[in-house]
């Protein structure tokens, strides 16, 4: 083992109800180093970072901090002790200053307890100093009117000033422009430089190459490889998901699967999106690629009616219509399947028949049998459950208990039953293992075949690229690039990132 | 920096609605002819109206703040009134005992609110109606009347004067600065907002949020116990109604959200409960100048929280957007 | 079996346990029309309880249903000043009133994005506001006979039980139409799913505003017909409302409804109002001074959250 | 230090519980409306609102002032029927005298808090030539009536106060003469040693507790048993339900005592509605008891708190204004009960059920109209 680890954790098992998170991990970093820690949604590696900063108690293992053995009840307590962690979700406050979240919790106070808010502006100022002058703002600004990269730079001061030894980074390019990753990887350099120790969560394979000095990857729990230098991509991918990616995706449509365009859009814009002109096939996979916030999202947001088009027009078969509320955008036969099941998606107090029912149910007469209304029964339902072989003890429990790839069966048989046109897939496989994921790569594929004009959107390239008959790209609103089955992904990163260089690979 | 105006114009709201209802009252006041109401002491004296409930707002702004809520606000100060004049039954010596009583009960209620709500994770709403309930079925079964009297010292609370402004109304302003310094100035008042704020992050940042909850629990319910003591010194006696007939718990809530304060935690402040108090005694003057039947203000009142509450709903939208 | 047992809400086993002790101790509940009578002062509760459940299970809260059970024993009162002839359009006219102030609170909610609790506390205040400007404060007017038949009419010499009471009757269709409506429609099933997940049931079509609307509209509806028993039991009063609403959301939750929507069936709240009013029943045959059923009313509040909590978490949902 | 706390404020609890802020149940005074009610008033009997008991008469030259005069009311609340009655009463009398410019009023909707402000307010506003007081509660009014008493003339009527300050105060014989006439009724009628339950409106209220103390103490003297005091708030919903309550626990009642006869006949309907006869429910002078009485032939007695006192203010208001003299530091005005041998002279069903009959206003502008008959 290494002898001049920072902190070391040794199988680590931890259990949430009806899961194993984590099944006998360890991991460990040096001074002076990045660690990559790589692994698919969830596949532990947000939940190995919290057991190191106490935030969870792990069943089984042991963490040494410097050799000594800690066991951390409270994420106080890792930070005192030097471990910082940066979470995806910021935990900063919007309403108070940049200097308030940076001593959130430990003001210094003078001996009447008096907040000492001199001493906390200079000790600001003093770590803000650390970047140079790449911060543009001060310790009195407020967090809300930061952006998200001057965000993280707080929370990399918040750590800074806590004198931290091991700043654990979760994803931290998700929400960053090229020029702010840019001013990012400067960043962990410099850290790197002053001896600190980072590990870095991510599952880009250029941050990777940039940055890592060692990798490991972590598959349902496990780890599936530890790699004392930085191997092949390939190498890394594989172990990432588990087999060979040749024949995860089904096989695209062929010419006389392809129909009539179904959804056409002219000039469609709102304050997200500009100019969209845009036309969806029957039996096509259309694919969407580009950066966070490119507006892929705002684009399926808009043609389901969420967030609207405010100029342009929508015809759905020739016929106009207007898509200014989902309702209106599901009676026009356009399905979206949300990104973030749990908060978009799922009713999960509700039986598993309750959530696949409840667009029947919303598009019959209300005063109807909710088990036999005039856009599905029951049995249709409990049919196209079997039929795409959801699991569940049976379908009346809640759906809270069952597992991603499942709840994304009742979620995608809820929309079915409304027959639609075009179905709008936002993120399909986030957070689900991968041997569902080539189930439902197949079910969107055959819906397709069924004549579905179908829309994937997801910020997994490889995913985009392997699934869809045809790749859009979109950049600042606006659809700037368009790319046929077989592309690879240097040239459909280079259309999306032509103003903003480099992301989404892997 | 566009934001960071548009939030300024946000804390000024409170003020803004303040100085429209100064001028509606001082329209009115012309316009029946009754400026003699349009005096400086006048004004203050406006204040003077709503001690107890100044007092209990107070309280209840950390509450809300927390992103909690506390129901039990007026049976508490029907309790505190009660308590503090039967065991002061007009003896003066018995002062500091009943205050210490009271304010100890406070503390007590407090405590069990904040528990309720952190360890058994119920609801603060119904925590604190429960509470509420409990308190009030207590005294009641306890007490069906005036309850003892308060000494004539004691009234000097209510009824004293120094240079020619009242105790009560300082005992308001100074609680008013001293809660704003705690919270502006003092870790304790930093955690307030960080939990009401982001609980999530504060208990990554370390904090001890259960705590925070219950202290700020046990300040509310202090609040609310000290302006028991002040009804039962201005009314003489308590009674175990006097709480619930001022309604100062829905008032409390109302006068806060008015101020500014944003019930989902974290935002706001004492002085916006303060002009929210002052907001609603010009209400009640403006009818009483006016003339308007005593029942019909109790209308505009409740359109005046919706709207209020409505105006920062639509404003905060925006600033997500 | 135990397993089963475990499954029952343990709401009915606690009704059963107060019936039993009811029965144990007061002779006056051996005869059925001690049941009876219980049942007569049940039924307002039950009613509005069930309509508090409406919009408990979209999410929200509805406070101003105390304050529209006295507006409407005032305002029948006055419109109908002991004119019997009057009684039909006035119950209609009440029963519009509900309708408005539902769809009111509803929009509110739905437009303004005005916390519920908010909108109807500023609803509360107002219609107290408007029945008191309106009465003056003081009962004023007369309910005649006919208006009174729902809350204070008994069926006599009925087979088995011997009285019937109307209050009871209208209960028991009062109820089942709302339990129609929420455990055996369309409707009900897209009310739960959005309270259980707004956001999740509008991006699957369920219009929130007339989901909204509705729930908002039946809590207020029952509230009227809670009045017009309340007004019928025993005459015009002018507080007669205040404080229902909260035991109403008491009894919604005794019978397990998950405050902030989602899960709460129609059945169980009734069986809570049932306990509820069992519960006062019971102090009273032994002899507890009346404020004593607030304290139980609070203490039962606050184990019906932590004990439905507890189950939730053992359940591990 | 919290125990110490506790400590302390238990054993103070103890003994304050029998401690009562006033006394409410004066024997002398008990004497003294027991002789007022069998005792002759002066004064014209056509017009009872200006009788008065007694011959101690209270000296107003000091307050003499040209007219026209603004003159001011601080009222507890128009939050019952009773209340009512006497404030329409109250605006007719007003509406008789040209010499009153302005008649400033505000109501403290039955809060005390707010009654104190609203005679700070009035007192503030500087235009009040005399202030007319209707206290919420006793104790709480007192330090506000003190206050006022030092700027201008102030008559308090209906509920006092703890201070002989203002130049008088009006009100009927008394609370122990009410509670002398019903608990003397229920001592001669009652079965022997039956359960009395007795229904009250609301605590605090001098002339409400000095009507409980004389009844209760008459009935107990009687060897009647009184199983309960228990507070309505005036209200039927209420009444009803505590008696189903007394009814349901078993307890045969042989009679209940009102404070007030406002919700009789909802006390009445309980035993109705139970399937019992109807024991002996004492009343007021409300149409709807009166009514109910005569309809279903009770045994009983309505004795009077009579409405005809609210004109009493304002003419003595104008008196002391003019410096003429009038009965005081207390006016008693004559206090008549009903019973079954005058109760048709009462009955009238042109008025409205919650109209009280001894309203003394059949001669005043606006009726019947005013006070809601045909």
């Amino acid at each position: 083992m290494t002898g001049d680890a920072i902190f070391e954790m040794k199988g680590i098992t931890k259990v949430f109800p009806g899961i194993k998170a984590l099944d006998s991990v360890s991991f460990s970093a040096r001074a002076g180093e990045v660690h990559a820690l790589v692994g698919e949604n969830g596949a532990g590696k947000s939940t190995l970072m919290k057991v190191l900063s106490g935030v969870y108690q792990a069943e089984e293992g042991e963490i040494f901090l410097r050799g000594r053995k800690v066991r951390f009840q409270h994420p106080l307590e890792s930070l005192t002790q030097g471990v910082s962690v940066i979470y995806q979700e910021f935990s900063l406050l919007p309403d108070r200053t940049v200097a308030e979240n940076i001593f959130l919790g430990r003001e210094p106070t003078n001996r009447f307890g008096i907040l000492d808010a001199a001493r906390m502006r200079r000790e600001t100022r003093n770590v803000l100093a650390l970047f140079g002058d790449r911060h543009r703002f001060g310790p009195d600004t407020l967090v809300s009117d930061l952006d998200v990269a001057q965000q993280q730079m707080v929370e990399i001061a918040k750590a800074l000033s806590l004198n931290a030894q091991v700043i654990v980074m979760d994803e931290p390019t998700a929400a960053l422009n090229d020029a702010e990753c840019d001013l990012l990887f400067q960043l962990v350099e410099d850290l790197r430089g002053q001896g600190r120790s980072i590990v870095y969560i991510t599952h880009r394979m250029r941050e990777i190459r940039r940055l890592a000095d060692r990798v490991t990857v972590i598959k349902d729990g496990k780890v599936a490889a530890a790699f004392d230098d930085v191997p092949e991509t390939g190498q890394i991918v594989e172990a990432m998901v588990g087999r060979d990616i040749g024949h995860f995706y089904p096989d695209p449509a062929t010419s006389d699967e392809v129909g009539a365009p179904v959804l056409t859009v002219h000039g469609g814009g709102n304050a997200r999106l500009f100019d969209i002109d845009l036309e969806l096939c029957a039996g096509q996979i259309t694919g969407f690629a580009g950066v966070q916030g490119a507006g892929r999202t705002a684009l399926a947001l808009a043609l389901f009616g969420a967030e609207p088009f405010e100029t342009g027009t929508v015809s759905v078969e020739g016929q106009p219509v207007s898509l200014t509320s989902p309702r209106k955008a599901a009676k026009a036969g356009i399905a979206m399947l949300p990104g973030d099941r749990k908060a978009e998606g799922l009713m999960l107090m509700q039986s598993v028949r309750d959530n696949g029912m409840i667009s029947a149910r919303a598009f019959s007469n209300p005063l109807g049998a909710p088990n036999n209304t005039s856009v599905a029964t029951l049995d249709q339902m409990d049919k196209l459950f079997d039929a795409f072989d959801l699991r569940a003890a049976n379908y009346e429990v809640e759906i809270q208990s069952l597992s991603g790839g499942n709840q994304q069966k009742a979620i995608v048989a809820r929309w079915l039953s409304l027959a639609p046109k075009v179905l709008i897939f936002v993120e399909p496989t986030r957070g689900i293992d991968v041997n569902t994921k080539a189930v439902i790569y197949a079910q969107m594929r055959s819906l397709a075949q069924d004549g579905a004009a179908v829309m994937a959107i997801s910020s997994d390239l490889p995913e985009v690229l392997g699934i869809s008959d045809r790749v859009l790209v979109m950049s600042d609103g606006k659809i700037v690039a368009e790319f046929g089955y077989g592309a690879s992904e240097t040239e459909v990163m280079h259309a999306a990132t032509e103003a903003h260089l480099g992301l989404e690979t892997s | 920096m566009k934001p960071a105006r548009s939030r300024n114009l946000m804390a000024f709201a409170p003020f803004l609605l303040l100085m429209a209802a100064i001028a509606v009252y001082v329209i009115v006041a012309v316009l029946t002819g009754q400026t003699q109401f349009l005096t400086v002491e006048n004004l203050l004296g406006l204040l003077g109206r709503s001690i107890a409930l100044g007092i209990t707002a107070v309280g209840q702004t950390f509450a809300i703040l927390i992103a909690s809520i506390d129901l039990s606000v007026a049976n508490l100060i029907s309790v505190s009134a009660v308590l503090a004049s039967s065991i002061m039954s007009g003896d003066p010596s018995m002062m500091l005992p009943a205050i210490a009583a009271v304010l100890a009960v406070g503390v007590v209620v407090g405590l069990i609110n904040g528990l309720i709500i952190t360890q058994f994770e119920v609801n603060p709403l119904i925590a604190t109606l429960g509470m509420a309930l409990v308190l009030q079925g207590l005294l009641s079964a306890t007490f069906n009347n005036f309850a003892g009297e308060v000494p004539e010292e004691f009234q000097v609370f209510a009824y004293g004067q120094v240079g020619g402004i009242s105790i009560s109304l300082i005992f308001l302003i100074a609680l008013t600065v001293a809660a704003w310094v705690f919270l502006r100035f003092t870790r304790a008042g930093s955690n307030i907002y960080s939990v009401g704020g982001n609980p999530d992050a504060a208990k990554l940042a370390g904090m001890r949020t259960t705590r925070v909850v219950i202290m700020a629990h046990v300040i509310c319910s202090v609040c609310a116990t000290i302006a028991g003591l002040y009804l039962a010194s201005r009314l003489r006696s308590g009674a175990p109604w006097i709480g619930r007939d001022g309604v100062y718990d829905l008032e409390s809530i109302a006068v806060v959200v008015i101020g500014g304060t944003a019930l989902s935690g974290g935002r706001g402040g004492v002085w916006g409960t303060l002009m929210g108090v002052m907001i609603f005694s010009l209400i009640d003057s403006i009818f009483n100048i006016a003339g308007v039947d005593a029942f019909a203000k109790q209308i505009l009142r409740g359109i005046i929280i919706v709207a209020a509450v409505a105006v920062y709903a639509v404003r905060s939208r925006r600033i997500e957007a | 079996m135990i397993e089963r047992l475990k499954q029952i809400n343990p709401v009915f086993l606690v009704l059963a346990l107060l019936f039993v002790a009811i029965a144990i101790l007061s002779p006056y509940f051996l005869q059925p029309t001690g049941y009876m009578n219980f049942l007569k002062r049940a039924a307002p509760i039950a009613i509005l309880a069930v309509g508090q459940l409406y919009v408990i299970n979209s999410g929200g809260f509805d406070l101003s249903a105390g304050a529209l059970v006295t507006l409407t024993v005032i305002g029948s009162s006055i419109l109908l000043d002991g004119d019997a002839s009057a009684t039909w359009w006035v119950v209609l006219v009440m029963l519009g009133v509900g309708v408005i102030v539902g769809t009111a609170n509803a929009l509110v909610v739905s437009w303004l994005k005005v916390p519920s609790i908010i909108a109807t506390l500023g609803m509360m205040i107002t219609l107290s506001g408007v029945a008191l400007t309106w009465s003056g404060g003081a009962p004023r007017g007369y309910l005649p006979e006919n208006f009174r038949f729902f809350g204070r009419y008994l069926i006599k010499d009925v087979p088995l039980i011997k009285i019937l009471p109307v209050a009871v009757i209208v209960m028991v269709i009062v109820c089942a139409g709302m339990w129609w409506l929420m455990h055996r429609t369309n409707y009900g099933k897209r009310l739960i799913a959005m309270g259980d997940n707004p956001k999740a049931a509008l991006l699957a079509g369920v219009p929130l505003t007339e989901t909204r609307i509705i729930a908002f509209v039946v809590s207020s509806v029952s509230a009227v017909i809670a009045g017009i028993l309340l007004g019928g039991f025993a005459g015009v009063s002018t507080d007669v409302g205040v404080g229902l609403e909260l035991q109403a959301i008491t009894a919604a939750v005794i019978g397990g409804a998950q405050l902030l929507g989602g899960r709460g069936t129609v059945g169980a709240t009734i069986a809570g109002a049932l306990v509820l009013q069992a519960m006062f029943t019971l102090l009273n045959i032994l002899g507890f001074p009346k404020p004593i059923r607030d304290v139980v009313q609070g203490l039962i509040l606050i184990s019906a959250v932590v004990i439905a909590g507890y189950r939730r978490r053992r359940s591990g949902g | 230090m919290i125990n110490k706390f506790t400590a302390t404020a238990l054993a103070a609890l103890v003994v304050a519980l029998p401690a009562q802020a006033q006394n409410f149940d004066d024997p002398v005074e008990f004497a003294k409306q027991k002789d007022m009610l069998g005792a002759a008033a002066n004064g014209d009997a056509e017009t009872p609102w200006l009788q008065y008991y007694g011959d101690v008469m209270a000296d107003t030259s000091a307050y003499k002032k040209d007219g026209p005069h603004t003159i001011c009311f601080s009222n507890a609340g128009v939050n019952n029927p009773w209340r009512v009655v006497g404030w329409n009463t109250m605006q007719a009398e007003v509406e008789r005298h040209d010499n009153i410019a302005d008649f400033v009023v505000t109501d403290a909707e039955g809060s005390d808090d707010k009654q104190i402000a609203d005679i700070e307010d009035l007192l503030a506003g500087g235009t009040c030539d005399a202030l007319i007081v209707s206290p919420n509660t006793t104790a709480a009014l007192t330090p506000a009536v003190e206050k006022a008493c030092a700027q201008l003339p102030v008559i308090v009527f209906d509920r006092g106060v703890n201070t002989d300050c203002p130049v008088t105060f009006i009100k009927p014989v008394g609370g122990y003469g009410f509670g002398i006439q019903s608990g003397e009724f229920i001592a001669a009628n009652a079965p022997e040693g039956s359960d009395v339950l007795m229904l009250r409106i609301l605590p605090g209220v001098d002339v409400l507790e000095t009507r409980y103390s004389a009844a209760k103490r008459i009935m107990e003297e009687a060897g009647l048993n009184i199983v309960g005091a228990e507070f309505t708030d005036g209200d039927r919903a209420k009444t009803k339900a505590i008696v189903e309550d007394y009814i349901q626990r078993g307890t045969q009642l042989g009679a209940v005592w009102m404070d007030a006869g406002a919700t009789s006949v909802a006390a009445i309907e309980a035993f109705e509605d139970m399937g019992l006869e109807v024991p002996i429910v004492t009343g007021e002078d409300q149409q709807d008891f009166l009514q109910k009485w005569q309809e279903i032939g009770l045994n009983t007695i309505a004795p009077t708190y009579p409405t005809y006192q609210w004109r009493t203010p304002i003419l003595a208001a104008l008196k002391v204004l003019d410096g003429e003299a009038i009965p005081g530091p207390e006016w008693n005005l004559p206090q008549p009960a009903i019973t079954s041998d005058n109760l048709g002279d009462f009955v009238n069903p042109s008025m409205p059920p919650l109209h009280y009959a001894a309203c003394g206003c059949e001669d005043m502008p606006g009726y019947p109209e005013r006070w809601g008959g045909k």
